[in-house]
């Protein structure tokens, strides 16, 4: 097995892989849009951040894909659930649909997708991707970067989350 | 400033002074003071002007410089006065005439109360002020400047009595009438500025501005200044001004409307005599304007019926005969007739403001009749201007009407025959009027029976001088047929028109003819008079309305309604339409409609903004898109 | 001496500012009057000192001041009175005591604000009138339009908000337009040292703008920008709709501000902004500018003849006369220049005293329905015979004051071409038509109902109109101080 | 693998994301949709990074590489803290008008 | 620097002091305090050139005298805004002091976004001025308005934070230096390639819509017409300003060098934003969200800074922030106070208030860009350096044609205060003293004081 992927025939496993994890990513994606119910849009979601995570993992990127796990599918997709099952939200809180404005809402976002992609096409150069192996994005390496190069932005953050903590006191509490 | 004449400055200051006394102080001057101030004025500028006049027969004629009234670099117009034999010939006329219509108005006017009398005599003392500068000026501009005062005075005077209407409708159509015709004339001087860079008579008439012309300049300037003689002197076109202008008091009418201000337009065209001669075509059309008014006017005097409707057209078809001598070149028989028209045509109006002031102010001959008994003499000196107007020697209008005719016939034989014609209707509309005034029963109410008397001094005084000047007034122009060296008018006269006798030689009929000529139109007269006396001596009223051409007479022409159809109501209907459509609802629709249509926008932009979260990012999603292709693809 | 520590074209501004900001202050109606009365004769005292003083070469202390203002853009404060510049700002000192002393017997709500914003308007168009820096300029020419929008606004007729703000928004466009064309000028104009040592590139001063070079493709477009500013204060045909409507509404005090003072604006503009700056563009466009002002006096002219309302009569009078000025401003040669010079200010004189005579009118009948007045010539002696002066001098009648100034634009037309002038003399024509029309409805005929408790006028309105009669008659015969005035100016422009 | 077809996926996922927040009704869903958007953009950064590892300037220095994955992680810093308020914003929300549905919010309009 | 720590550190203190002191005036004054003290050690940081604190940011923030000086006019006007409104805040809700402390993280965030030189930075400076503000838009709990704008502005905010991000994902990947500096952006002076192009759309998008530029203007007058009237007081004068700076900064360092190929972008947004602004606000009867039209309008101006991109532009935007601020703060700390935010509201407002309605005209002539105020000044450096730019004129002359239909909605404000008769006899505003209109005083002289003399500010970005 292990020597299969070492051979160059691995190119094709690595594709794969991207394939699968991608078309699982694009398919939760889809089907968080169309559930109707938010619940099953909020485990869709959780299981497209996995997927992003094998992306991570599979770029060599191993703090993002725990950070990722941890953070996104852990910490905020629970509080997402939460908040849903707290309200208490089902189908029937949707009302019916527009079909014709979701159409023009597709439409419109695909065009743009469309037209994005349209100027990607015109890259002509060849930019590989560093796949499974590299530095960047080892622990070790981004912790030290963090607490040298990044420090003023680190310790600036704090003050984002100051305000998110005062705002979460402000709006969440009951007057 | 040695000269004496530097003095001429008195007699325009005079009047003016006048003018300032009795307008300012209206309220305060008793009648009798005023009207004192106001003749002794005049009577004061006749003094001076005789002076003057005595001097320039001596020779001496005078530019009197006083101070730059426009100065720049590339245009100086003086305020200058010129005395020559020209100016000091009308100061005599002016003067002397408006001093015995001031005080034939003293006794005329005496109805008004004191502070309206006072307005009157101010109005007429600047008329006089206006007029003297109008002869005085020594360019076009101080000749535009009393031309227009003029036309101002006669404005106030026509509307003197402001509270009815219709005469301020006649007072502002003699004003606006004479505009068009001021608008002639200053494009002249616009043109006498752009070519010769000056408006002196002395720069502008000599040789070497006239060499700068060229023959369309001549032409071009000389028929704008007559179309501004037209306007004031009451010519066809702009004639019908002056019968409607008999709504001022008649005072006004004789002074402004007969003896001076209308024979402005001759005195303008006599001084640029040199520009005229040589400009044949506008001579012509003067010539026919000429002859086409006198006959006009003439045949619509044939049927009026008002005592002053009568005169005024009178009046115009005179100025007629006027033109028709300037257009033939005869300057000094138009001057002539200016001045022996100025006598008689003055004592007509007086008189017939005499039978007015009799009649308590009716004017229609046809309420009249008889008045011989009660006014001897007014009867006489009106019969004594009744044939000096009807030409019959020798009482002065013989002697200028003749000349003209003679001027006619040399230049044109048609021209004579209708300027004979003229004067037979002439005659008879003078005769017909002094018939059913004086001739006959008195046909008006009883109580102006009563009331008829003869005027005071003060109004018979003139008149007679008026009659006396009417009979001798033309043997100073007796023609070289009848005593040798008795034009000595033209004698006087001749420096003005040297210029113009040079270029255009006299070919003076031989005496044959002009006895002949003479003859002619006397013999007409008197048979016109004759029947005009038989028809109607005995005339009574009768209610038939007219038919033919009389109703057409009647109704002069039609004239007054034509214009009102061809020129002030479109010209009304034109405003009205740039008011209510263009102005209203273009250009101000278009203002207020950019207005509304910005407020139409918002009220539409509004909706884009619908309160939906999805409409708003899809639409910042479109806005993506239009960025991309403005980026990418543009 | 003057001029180490003052110099008049500041001292022009500055009184009027000050006491008009003092008189925001205060309290009392009668105070207030005569503190802007008294400033106002103050200010036209120390303009006919200008006027004593006005030779440049003699005392050239006197009438320039040059401050630093905005180094770094190359602007200073720059004030100072050429030949022009001593005409319209004496026109402007004359005109304010009139107004004032005239309209005397008008009660106005509010009176501090009243008369500050007056002075405050008067300021302003010191200061348009004495700019020699083309922001300044155009910073007073803003300043002198904001105190008047709130004077008509706030003590006009009934329609005045929607009148008012329509005008506001006319003149505020046209003259943001010529705010792009300064800013564009300025791009293009050669730079300054100051005494300092520093140097800017560009400048805003006048003597920078008139040495600039610009294509004449520029030039093209640029003119239209100026254009558009001067045209509507003017105002030429068709940018004219926002006037009879304004000066109906306004309070008349105002409108004679408006009508005898802001008009001149336009053409002062031109006279100091247009033609030096642009000159072959002026050239290139002269003639459709003629045609639009000649084509505006034609229509203008016609339009009053059918108006029943005189204020609305008489703007449509200001309309055609300031398009002869306009006309003869552009046509550019030294009759019409100096024509439209003298007329420039005897215009104003002679509407001020149109307005003045209206402003009674309406005050003693409470009509401006020409239909409805009528025989007041019997009761108001005095009255009429000054409003037909004036009225008279408006269709310039020889030896009155309208009269030299016309008859020198004509002749000036005349010799750009002579349909120009027979065109635009209908005008004259048409002038006597609607201003006889308005002598005779208002004042002759018989005696009505609204007219018939009319009284003569009063001694402070004699006194105004006098004021106005003499100039009318002084300056009809002997114009020749205005010629002298302006002469150097005619020829200033002509090189 | 080429950076192209991580830019397409990304770009897929960020449309996803996109798209749901042009049709979504539900806030809550919606917000989610945002957060799909943030994490395509997380992806699209790594991969840039992981391209510029074995590319150019920063094949020297690791460092360049781990700058994106860093700015990344302050991506997810902020979406927490994004979080956080949003959900409170929905939670005040819901507490008022007992509903999560965005059409319901039209009282500001035109 | 200065401003960006001593701002963080006076939000933490003022946290704490809601925490101990029960007074609320307190926090006002404390406040007043802490903007006095960072106006201060701003200036001592311009007037050095060096900060108190010695702090090795790794070049991803540079102070230049231009930013300090933007940041000196900023917590002027900050400073304004508390003396003004301080009362707002403090009946705005019961959390007053941490109002003011999110407001000073809103500053401390707009320091970072005046001085960034890494996209990080920019980034983070932008979310934190951004997410305080979702919560104070939402501060008044008890109003469906307010927590509707919260909710509509989190929403639409996270989402250009989305496109935002994307953006830099693609400006970094097309960077060839793999760099988030933006000066080390290689781009070179060719055409784009198309991850730079998609990037700088999508930044381009982001900045707008934190500008609300046209068409991405959305959320501004439904959030400014929601969020408590004091709020959106700060948010649409000094965020905005902040926001502006940030764009002009962002594009001029990053992308200053291929700026024409991009000036298509703004000529579409800036016309987009002057036409949407402008027309809109005329219809609009709360004068409130008519502010907030006007606010868009006003950026549609702004956004002459980048279209022309050069110094008069600069310093133009500095006169216009200063001006557009101090002129909206005025007008909306009248605006609280008044009983009816409609403009019927403000009828007869000459009578019973004059000097609110004397000094609301003048803030609204100085919005309109009358000569002798502040707000000329701002549009004057703004169209000459649009004409200095030399292209495009016509741009120039449309945006002084939408400044006169800015005239209709700006004097129809003025018309209601001193041409139309009061409706009640009560008087229109309520709880107005000595002190408040003394300030409106002061601001009018401020206003004034630049309108005449610029330089006084202008000076400061060459000292």
């Amino acid at each position: 097995m292990q020597k299969k992927i070492k051979q160059p025939v691995n190119m094709p496993v690595t594709t794969l892989l991207f394939l699968i994890l991608s078309v699982i990513a694009v398919g939760a994606g889809i089907m968080m849009l169309l559930s109707k119910n938010p619940v099953h849009s909020v485990l869709w979601l959780i299981i497209i951040f996995f997927s992003i995570s094998g992306h991570y993992i599979m770029m060599n990127a191993q703090f993002l894909a725990v950070v990722n796990i941890i953070v996104y599918a852990g910490a905020i997709m629970v509080l997402f659930l939460f908040v849903v099952m707290m309200m208490n939200l089902n189908k029937e809180s949707e009302p019916v649909k527009n079909y014709r404005l979701h159409l023009i809402g597709v439409i419109t976002g695909g065009s743009l997708l469309l037209i994005i992609l349209s100027a990607i096409k015109k890259i002509d150069l060849q930019h590989p991707v560093q796949l499974k192996v590299g530095d960047a994005g080892l622990v070790s390496n981004l912790g030290k970067t963090l607490f040298t190069n990044y420090v003023v932005p680190f310790e600036i953050s704090s003050v984002l989350f100051l305000s998110a903590i005062i705002g979460a006191v402000i709006l969440g509490k009951k007057d | 400033m040695n000269n004496v004449l530097h003095i001429v400055w008195l007699v325009p200051f005079l009047p003016l002074v006048g003018f300032l006394i009795t307008g300012l102080l209206r309220n305060h001057l008793s009648k009798a003071l005023t009207g004192i101030i106001a003749s002794g004025v005049i009577a004061a500028a006749f003094g001076v002007s005789f002076y003057l006049f005595t001097e320039v027969l001596k020779g001496n004629t005078y530019v009197a410089h006083y101070f730059n009234f426009i100065q720049t670099d590339y245009l100086t117009i003086g305020f200058d006065l010129k005395v020559d034999q020209l100016s000091s010939l009308f100061l005599l006329i002016i003067t002397g005439i408006g001093f015995l219509i001031h005080v034939y108005s003293t006794s005329y006017m005496h109805e008004e109360s004191s502070a309206h009398f006072a307005r009157y005599f101010s109005y007429l003392n600047l008329f006089v002020f206006s007029m003297l500068l109008l002869v005085l000026g020594s360019n076009y501009i101080i000749m535009f400047i009393g031309w227009e005062g003029v036309g101002l005075c006669s404005y106030l005077l026509i509307g003197y009595w402001f509270k009815n209407i219709e005469y301020t409708n006649a007072a502002k159509k003699a004003f606006i009438m004479n505009r068009i015709g001021d608008l002639g004339f200053l494009l002249a001087v616009f043109w006498f500025i752009a070519k010769v860079g000056s408006v002196d008579y002395d720069v502008v008439l000599s040789a070497a501005s006239i060499s700068k012309l060229t023959a369309t300049d001549i032409t071009g300037i000389t028929m704008l200044l007559f179309i501004g003689a037209t306007g004031k002197s009451a010519q066809i076109p702009l004639y019908t001004w002056l019968p409607d202008a008999m709504a001022g008091p008649t005072p006004v009418s004789a002074l402004i409307h007969a003896a001076t201000m209308v024979t402005a337009g001759i005195y303008m065209i006599a001084r640029s005599n040199v520009l005229f001669t040589m400009a044949h075509t506008t001579q012509n059309v003067i010539a026919i304007v000429g002859i086409a008014t006198m006959v006009v006017a003439a045949t619509i005097a044939l049927k009026q019926n008002d005592i002053k409707k009568v005169l005024a057209y009178s009046t115009v078809s005179q100025l007629g005969y006027m033109f028709v001598a300037l257009g033939t070149g005869a300057y000094t028989a138009a001057v002539f007739h200016v001045m022996t028209h100025a006598f008689f045509k003055a004592l007509l109006f007086l008189g017939a403001g005499s039978v007015i002031h009799a009649m308590g102010g009716e004017q229609d001959m046809r309420n009249m009749g008889g008045l011989k008994k009660y006014m001897p003499f007014t009867k006489i000196t009106f019969l004594v201007g009744c044939i000096a107007i009807a030409g019959i020697p020798p009482f002065s209008g013989f002697f200028s009407k003749d000349e003209i005719l003679a001027s006619a016939f040399e230049h044109n034989k048609i021209l004579w025959v209708i300027g004979v014609l003229g004067a037979m209707m002439t005659a008879f509309y003078m005769f017909r009027l002094y018939a059913m005034t004086f001739m006959g029963n008195f046909r008006g109410t009883e109580h102006q029976q009563q009331h008829l008397h003869e005027s005071p001094a003060a109004i018979t005084i003139p008149l007679i001088i008026l009659a006396f000047l009417s009979i001798i007034g033309g043997w100073v122009g007796i023609p070289e047929v009848m005593v040798h060296g008795g034009h000595r008018l033209e004698h006087f006269l001749e420096p003005i028109f040297r210029a113009s006798n040079a270029i255009d030689l006299k070919h003076i009929p031989d005496h044959t003819t002009e006895w002949m000529l003479m003859g002619v139109s006397v013999a007409v007269s008197i048979m016109a008079i004759l029947f005009a006396i038989s028809k109607f001596s005995k005339y009574n009223k009768s209610d038939a309305p007219e038919t033919g051409i009389g109703r057409i007479l009647q109704h002069k022409w039609y004239v007054d309604e034509i214009y009102n159809a061809v020129i002030t109501k479109p010209l009304a209907r034109l405003s009205a339409f740039f008011d209510a459509i263009i102005e209203r609802r273009g250009i101000d629709a278009i203002v207020n409609g950019t207005g509304k249509a910005v407020n139409y926008g918002s009220r539409q932009l509004r909706w884009l903004q619908s309160g939906q979260v999805g409409a708003y990012v899809l639409l910042m999603v479109l806005g993506i898109i239009i960025l991309f292709i403005i980026q990418m693809f543009l | 001496m003057l001029g180490t520590y003052f110099t008049f074209p500041e001292l022009l501004i500055w009184i009027p500012l000050f006491t008009g900001i003092i008189c925001f202050f205060l309290k009392n109606q009668k105070t207030v009057r005569s503190v802007a009365i008294i400033s106002s004769i103050a200010t036209l005292a120390v303009s006919c000192c200008a006027l004593y003083f006005s030779d440049a070469v003699k005392y050239p202390s006197y009438n320039q001041v040059n401050y630093i203002w905005m180094k770094q853009i190359g602007s200073t404060l720059h004030l100072g009175l050429d030949k022009t510049g001593h005409l319209l700002t004496f026109l402007t000192a004359l005109s304010f005591p009139v107004i004032f002393i005239t309209t005397i017997k008008n009660n106005y709500k509010n009176a501090a604000a009243f008369y500050g914003l007056m002075l405050l308007s008067q300021a302003g168009l010191m200061g348009v009138f004495s700019a020699m820096d083309a922001l300044l300029f155009y910073f007073c020419w803003e300043l002198a339009l904001v105190p008047v929008y709130f004077l008509c606004s706030k003590w006009g007729g009934e329609k005045r908000i929607q009148t008012t703000f329509k005008f506001f928004v006319y003149t505020f466009l046209g003259s943001l337009l010529m705010l792009i064309g300064i800013m564009y000028v300025y791009m293009h104009s050669p730079g300054r040292a100051f005494e300092d040592g520093t140097t800017v590139a560009h400048s805003f001063s006048m003597q920078a703008f008139y040495t600039t070079a610009l294509s004449l493709k520029d030039q093209s477009w640029l003119f239209w920008l100026f254009f558009a500013a001067f045209a509507v204060k003017m105002p030429i045909f068709p940018l004219h709709t926002w006037q009879p409507d304004t000066y109906d509404q306004s309070p008349t005090a105002v409108t004679m501000v408006l009508s005898g003072i802001m008009v001149k604006m336009g053409l002062f503009g031109v006279i100091r902004w247009l033609l030096p700056v642009l000159p072959g563009a002026s050239h290139k466009f002269a003639n459709i500018a003629i045609v639009l002002s000649i084509v505006g006096i034609i229509y203008a002219s016609c339009i009053a003849m059918v108006q029943d309302n005189i204020k609305k009569l008489i703007a449509y009078s200001s309309i055609a006369h300031i398009g002869l000025m306009s006309a003869s401003l552009f046509s550019v040669n030294e009759m019409s220049l100096q024509g439209m010079m003298i007329q420039m200010f005897n215009h104003g004189i002679n509407i001020i005293g149109l307005w003045v005579v209206v402003d009674i009118l309406e005050r003693k009948t409470g009509v401006k329905q020409l239909s409805q007045l009528g025989g007041i010539a019997a009761k108001a002696p005095a009255l009429t015979w000054m409003l037909v002066i004036i009225a008279l001098a408006n269709i310039a009648l020889p030896l009155t004051n309208g009269f030299v100034g016309e008859f020198m634009m004509f002749a000036g037309l005349y010799q750009v071409n002579i349909w120009y002038a027979v065109i635009s003399g209908l005008g004259i024509i048409l002038a006597a038509v609607y201003t006889l029309n308005m002598i005779q409805k208002i004042f002759y005929g018989p005696v009505n109902s609204i007219t018939e408790n009319v009284t003569d006028i009063s001694f402070n309105e004699k006194l105004g109109l006098m004021v106005i009669i003499i100039f009318i008659f002084v300056l009809g015969v002997y114009p020749q101080p205005l010629i002298e005035l302006t002469k150097n100016a005619v020829e200033g422009l002509l090189h | 693998m080429d950076i192209k077809a991580y830019i397409i996926l990304s770009l897929v996922l960020f449309s996803i994301g996109m798209i749901g927040v042009l049709v979504r009704r539900n806030s809550i869903v919606v917000f989610m949709c945002i957060e799909l958007m943030l994490n395509s953009v997380n992806l699209l950064l790594v991969a840039f990074s992981k391209m510029h590892a074995i590319s150019g300037i920063a094949k020297a220095s690791p460092t360049y590489a781990n700058d994106a994955q860093i700015f990344v992680f302050f991506i997810m810093v902020v979406a927490a803290a994004e979080v956080t308020v949003g959900l409170a914003i929905i939670v005040m929300l819901y507490r008022n008008i007992h509903s999560v549905d965005i059409n319901f919010l039209n009282r500001l309009k035109n | 620097m200065n401003t960006i720590l001593i701002s963080a550190i006076w939000g933490v203190i003022m946290m704490f002091a809601g925490a101990f002191i029960q007074n609320k005036s307190v926090a006002k004054y404390l406040a007043i305090a802490g903007v006095v003290i960072l106006f201060i050690a701003n200036a001592q940081e311009l007037w050095t050139g060096h900060s108190l604190f010695n702090i090795n940011s790794n070049d991803m923030l540079r102070t230049s005298s231009y930013n300090l000086t933007f940041l000196a006019v900023i917590l002027g006007c900050t400073g304004m805004y508390f003396l003004l409104s301080g009362r707002d805040i403090e009946k705005a809700g019961t959390h007053v002091a941490e109002y003011f402390a999110l407001i000073f993280f809103i500053l401390c965030g707009v320091g970072l976004s005046a001085t960034f030189n890494s996209l990080l930075m920019l980034f983070l400076g932008i979310e934190i001025i951004t997410i305080p503000l979702y919560i104070l838009t939402g501060s008044a709990k008890g109003n469906l308005k307010s927590i509707e704008a919260a909710l509509k502005y989190f929403l639409m905010g996270a989402f250009s934070t989305g496109l935002m991000l994307l953006g830099i994902a693609f400006i970094y990947g097309g960077n060839p230096n793999a760099s988030f500096y933006i000066n080390q952006i290689a781009i070179g002076t060719g055409p784009m390639t198309p991850m730079i192009a998609i990037g700088l759309v999508f930044l381009f998008v982001s900045m707008s819509f934190k500008v609300s530029a046209a068409p991405f203007h959305f959320w501004t007058p439904d959030v400014y017409d929601g969020a408590p009237t004091v709020f959106t007081a700060f948010m649409s004068t000094i965020v905005k300003a902040a926001g502006f700076f940030a764009f002009i900064r962002l594009f001029e360092n990053a992308f200053g060098q291929i700026h024409d190929q991009w000036q298509n972008l703004v000529i579409f947004v800036t016309l987009a934003t002057l036409l949407i602004g402008n027309v809109t606000a005329i219809f609009q009867q709360s004068v409130k969200r008519m502010l907030a039209y006007s606010s868009i309008a006003q950026a549609g101006f702004m956004m002459f800074v980048l279209f022309s991109m050069n110094d008069r532009g600069r310093e133009g935007l500095i006169i216009y922030a200063a001006a557009y601020s101090l002129a909206t703060i005025g007008i909306f700390a009248i605006l609280a106070r008044m009983k009816d935010y409609t403009i019927e509201g403000f009828n007869g407002l000459s009578k019973t208030q004059p000097v609110l309605a004397f000094t609301a005209t003048v803030f609204l002539l100085s919005l309109t860009g009358i000569p002798l105020t502040a707000g000329f000044q701002g549009k004057f450096f703004m169209l000459l350096s649009a004409i200095e730019n030399g292209k495009q004129i016509w741009l120039v002359i449309a945006a002084v044609v939408f400044a006169a239909i800015s005239a209709y909605y700006y004097f129809r404000l003025i018309q209601a205060m001193y041409f139309k008769e009061a409706v009640s006899e009560t008087g229109n505003a309520e709880d107005i003293n000595g002190a408040f209109k003394f300030l409106l005083i002061v601001n009018c002289l401020l206003i004034f004081i630049i309108g005449v003399y610029p330089e006084l500010i202008v000076g400061w970005i060459y000292h």
